[in-house]
């Protein structure tokens, strides 16, 4: 789950990190009475995504007639297909410094990496790759959590190549020592795998600010954060983000499968990621086109598998399904069930190509069989009959 | 000869009377695997299928011996159970539940180094020497013995390998799926590293998918350390396009690194074999086995 | 810092351990709403020590009336020189057993140990004298604190001589594991040197509840508890306990120093715990009676040694004062200049004994005989001295 | 000869720019001890005396091969300072500060141990090898070189051993304060294990108080590893009234463990000669010295 920037922040201060006042808006209206409330704000679009500010999605605001005014056309946009529902007012701050910091997962160390540098701001991607040695890492014990000392070390090797910070160093080190502390235990306690601070305003009396705020929380971890799931439901915000506003997608998020939609016309199902691409580039090497990429994943029974088939004939474009499954913890026979009874009930008449292997397959081949399914002999051979048999009409 | 496990293997599960656990602990106990033990908290003292069981890893440990932990526990208890087996001496933990929080994976991953054994997954499907011990979810049939080490990350599609080889006549030292989330236990290279040492295996076949950068770890390790054995290489996701997710393995392409391609051409480099397809592996490998067995 | 029991519950509610419904009561009339509230109650004293029972400081009541009676009998206590200043009014349980689970210090292994046993109640002292293999003990790991299956085996182990238990384990265990987790949480959050709950009720309807609390912070991290500290000065309860009713103990407290009262007339002064301790030990030697332990600690400056004399003469049966210092990271400079300010601003008129030696000795002696106060050649002398000096007079 | 310090040995000071800091390096160097760098966060690039300071330990380390540290931060960040110094690669870390929470010190002990290194204290004195290096606060001018191991509890009494016994012509190889906080880094055998290997300390004098069970610890130490060098032993607090606890050391007589007189009877069964006062301490390890010296 993607959090909203303000929902981000309220963690951030509940944490004791320093955040700006603001207030939340949902129409032009409630943004006026921000702006008569905090005097000169910044009205900033709420979406799960980076680059609204490039987009016309943030605008500072001198006065309250102001405020009705952009809120209204910010609260009309559509930001990379997520329409705006609300709009965050914040009051400004002073800046004498952009910095950076942010945790996330490095996969190479198998471990948390915490992320800080003086040069925060919109390009700290590109001061990434073209002055690395402005980006200081942590990778903290996973039991103790970072210690002073090491963010003490990180800090002073952030700050070491920003000369024009130099008299405030040791002030700021004591500062990031409190802040990186918390927003660690934000990231551990959320389970987040990006928990951000960019930029991470220095202001001008000395406190460092989390002007903005990027909260991403494993979805393996969702079941022990269903408070975020209720309030990003509260908000409206509907889906979690992570595939904008394509509808069949958000429709497989509701029935719980792993579902990307593609361009293609040939439906794909598989179990395990890696079979299921694999499904995909069969399709593409025998000239047919994906329309999906769905794994119903390991152990799945009779019933997901038919959702899984009804989700991916919620398609028109769909001409026809291949489903792969190599049985481990899956069953031959529990998917054999799930595709028949999807038939039946759905009243399928679109080629069903089902190449079935592994435990429980003898069982899941008669049972296909009886039902008038024929199992292709391996999944080559399924590939080619199912591109031969939704080419029946193509253009 | 095998890696990991093999016919000495005492093996305790860890979930043995959940669905899934009394279902494999049966297949595993049918392919030959010395299963002494199960765990299962509150029901120590009863026996699933004459396998007795413990309240806990330590008492299983006491009384049977085993060395050699399968985990087929819920998601939320997982992490616990893969730190009680490490505690409790167990030298290889294999656990095969998925959908496990990141978090958890970090701190229970550590945990078991610490301790100085060895964890393989989570989200994986286990470990086969043919006609001698498997622990997990692999399917019986599809394994035979013979000279290929296998190490793949992906489950189903180490299946298919199994059996596109093993349908051409070549079998398995040992196959290994080491699991696709982002934070496992043993890596290629300390599956690699394992297949260097066994005389016995004489290619191996290394299944790799997009996302990540363990294929180019793997690639890197293989030009260090000098191994001199056949590797051919077969990554999925090739066709898949970029900056889509897919699947909750988490594979995300991002910028060059990760991408199908840089896998292969870091793969390629290093002298692997570059396979397209599951009938291109099994070629690629007879190719190679006939050379190399001259 | 001790709290009371209602504070060391609220704690545990707070932290997600049940406990039972409760009001506070400072006077009868509180009592009796709580009564009116709550039905059958027990009206329990509020003193930072155990026995409080035996001493008649709990009462089961049926009624308003009963409850105002009681209370008013308890209010007026003092429970082993601690006055009951309040009453914690709470509904009974329905008990099917008694457990304890307890976090202390176990210095031998120099961590924390969590003891859990399946023979709670007032005799588990003697259980861990008689049927210690009823006892069960876990040591955390100081930075992952107790992982579930610790905490399982903790459990089992604890379970295995309570027959009486055994349908019972399964979910016994289960509900331990949380209740331990968040216990352990109390106990680092707060810095606890014990955190105890004895008995740990296992209800009817199969909770466990916690019926008592206890929990003591070390003192080296008040400063870390502050709010604490300020409930407890709320509360009245004005000491933090460790001394009962002692008023030269508060007043050292209040003071900051580390002051015992005793029943001698040889007020001693030292510094380091040892060496304090030792000071005592060479009056006694020497036929005195130490009439207190006063260490000043180490690096004191001038104004706490001033302040340490002072306290010293607080007591009337003060016949002299032995004041034995070895300078380390304490400078003798600093504390002669301290007992020199204290005699002249005091106007001490009773024998000063000093025998100082170590960091500043030399500038120590010189400033001490410069303002008339010759310093004792070594310890023994001075305790000599000391006892022969304060011999006069006395009976 | 000495144990754990000696003319070798390079100090490095956390803390040097504070009130006890900056006092006591002074100190230190007036003994001759080897003080090669300072930390203080945020004055990094300055000098204390001529002493260069850094910002962290690992920059003090790396330019100035720093191998023991003398820490005199306050309490509040006494722990951090500990785990610092060890993840540093110091050898030994000895910990002056007092005060510190316990809660704090069991962490930081423990973190020590797992990096292999070594601490002392805290709320200690420090350690001295006469003529050579002192690293703590125990007072300069009353240590001269000899053959007598001293190790200590308590600071303040232990510098009462050291300049009785040298008032008698007797100096020590090694004096150690332990320190008196429930939870410290090195304890009695790990201090009579180093005067055990130590051909030139000829005989110990062991200087406990009332509380816990170190003493008793010691004792069965003595016991099990048949320490034969001379063992005087002194223990404060023998009047003390049971159930009061006498000072913020923690020294609490509960039962009978951790009195005086379980100490003092646990020692005098291994053979260990037991002093009523310091002029005991002097007279019994003159005698034990001329013994053994035969």
């Amino acid at each position: 789950m993607k959090l909203l920037e303000y929902q981000a922040k309220q963690r951030f201060a509940a944490a004791g990190i320093s955040v700006p006042p603001g207030r939340l808006a949902r129409t032009p209206e409630e943004a006026v009475a921000a702006a008569l409330e905090l005097g000169r704000i910044a009205v900033k679009a709420q979406v799960p995504i980076g680059g609204r500010g490039k987009a016309g999605g943030i605008a500072v605001v001198d006065t309250p007639e102001e405020a009705r005014r952009e809120a209204a056309r910010i609260l009309a946009m559509d930001i990379r297909g997520y329409p705006v529902r609300s709009v965050w007012c914040e009051t400004g701050l002073s800046i004498d410094a952009e910095l950076y910091l942010g945790i996330t997962l490095d996969r190479d160390r198998r471990r948390l990496v915490i992320i800080f540098s003086a040069a925060g701001g919109m390009e700290i991607e590109q001061v990434a790759v073209e002055a690395p040695e402005r980006i200081a890492k942590l990778w903290p014990d996973p039991f103790a959590g970072p210690q002073p000392y090491e963010i003490r070390q990180l800090a002073f090797a952030g700050l070491a190549h920003a000369p024009e910070l130099r008299d405030r160093v040791p002030k700021l080190v004591s500062a990031l020592v409190m802040l990186t502390t918390r927003l660690h235990e934000v990231a551990t306690s959320l389970d987040a795998v990006t928990c951000e601070i960019n930029p991470l305003v220095l202001t001008s009396d000395g406190m460092l600010v989390a002007a903005d705020g990027k909260l991403e929380i494993d979805e393996n971890a969702d079941y022990r954060h269903k408070d975020v799931a209720e309030e990003l439901a509260r908000d409206e915000t509907g889906d979690d983000g992570r595939s904008g506003d394509d509808p069949f997608e958000v429709e497989a998020r509701k029935r719980g499968l792993t579902y990307v939609h593609l361009d293609g016309d040939i439906g794909c199902i598989g179990n395990g990621a890696g079979l299921t691409m694999n499904t995909l580039d069969l399709v593409k090497q025998h000239g047919g086109e994906p329309a999906d990429f769905l794994d119903i994943g390991g152990g799945a029974n009779a019933e997901r598998v038919r959702n899984a088939l009804e989700m991916v004939l919620l398609d028109p474009k769909v001409r026809g399904v291949f489903i792969n499954i190599f049985g481990g913890i899956t069953r031959g026979d529990e998917v054999a069930r799930g595709i028949i009874a999807a038939r039946d009930q759905l009243h399928i008449t679109k080629p069903l190509v089902v190449r079935m292997t592994g435990t429980m397959e003898e069982e899941g081949r008669q049972l296909l069989q009886a039902a008038g399914i024929v199992p292709a002999k391996d999944a080559t051979e399924a590939a080619e009959r199912i591109v031969q048999l939704t080419a029946v009409g193509r253009t | 000869m095998s890696v990991l496990v093999d016919r000495n293997s005492r093996v305790v599960i860890q979930g043995i009377t959940g669905r899934e656990g009394s279902f494999h602990t049966a297949q595993m106990r049918a392919f030959g695997t010395n299963i002494v033990a199960g765990v299962s908290p509150g029901k120590g003292g009863g026996d699933q299928d004459g396998v007795p069981i413990f309240d806990t890893v330590a008492d299983a440990v006491a009384a049977s011996g085993a060395d050699v932990s399968g985990i087929f526990v819920p998601p939320a208890f997982a992490a616990d159970a893969i730190m009680e087996s490490a505690a409790s001496g167990i030298e290889l933990t294999v656990c095969i539940t998925e959908l496990i929080p990141v978090h958890d994976m970090i701190r229970a991953r550590e945990f078991v180094i610490r301790t100085g054994h060895q964890l393989l997954g989570a989200n994986c499907p286990g470990i086969v020497t043919p006609g001698q011990c498997k622990v997990g979810i692999i399917p019986n049939h599809i394994n035979t013995p013979g000279p290929v080490g296998i190490v793949g990350r992906s489950g189903t599609l180490t299946y298919e390998v199994i059996q596109g080889l093993g349908q051409a006549g070549m079998g398995q030292s040992t196959s290994v799926g080491i699991g696709g989330d982002p934070v496992m236990g043993l890596s290629f290279p300390d599956v690699l590293q394992r297949f260097a040492d066994d005389p016995e295996t004489r290619a191996v076949v290394l299944i790799g998918e997009i996302g990540g950068s363990d294929e180019e770890t793997a690639a890197a390790w293989v030009r260090d350390t000098g191994f001199d054995k056949p590797v051919i290489a077969f990554i999925s996701g090739r066709t898949a396009p970029p900056g889509k997710r897919m699947g909750h393995a988490g594979a995300i392409i991002s910028g060059n690194t990760g991408s199908a391609q840089s896998k292969l051409d870091a793969l390629s480099a290093v002298g692997a074999e570059i396979a397209d397809t599951i009938e291109d592996v099994v070629r690629l490998t007879a190719a190679r086995l006939g050379t190399h067995s001259r």
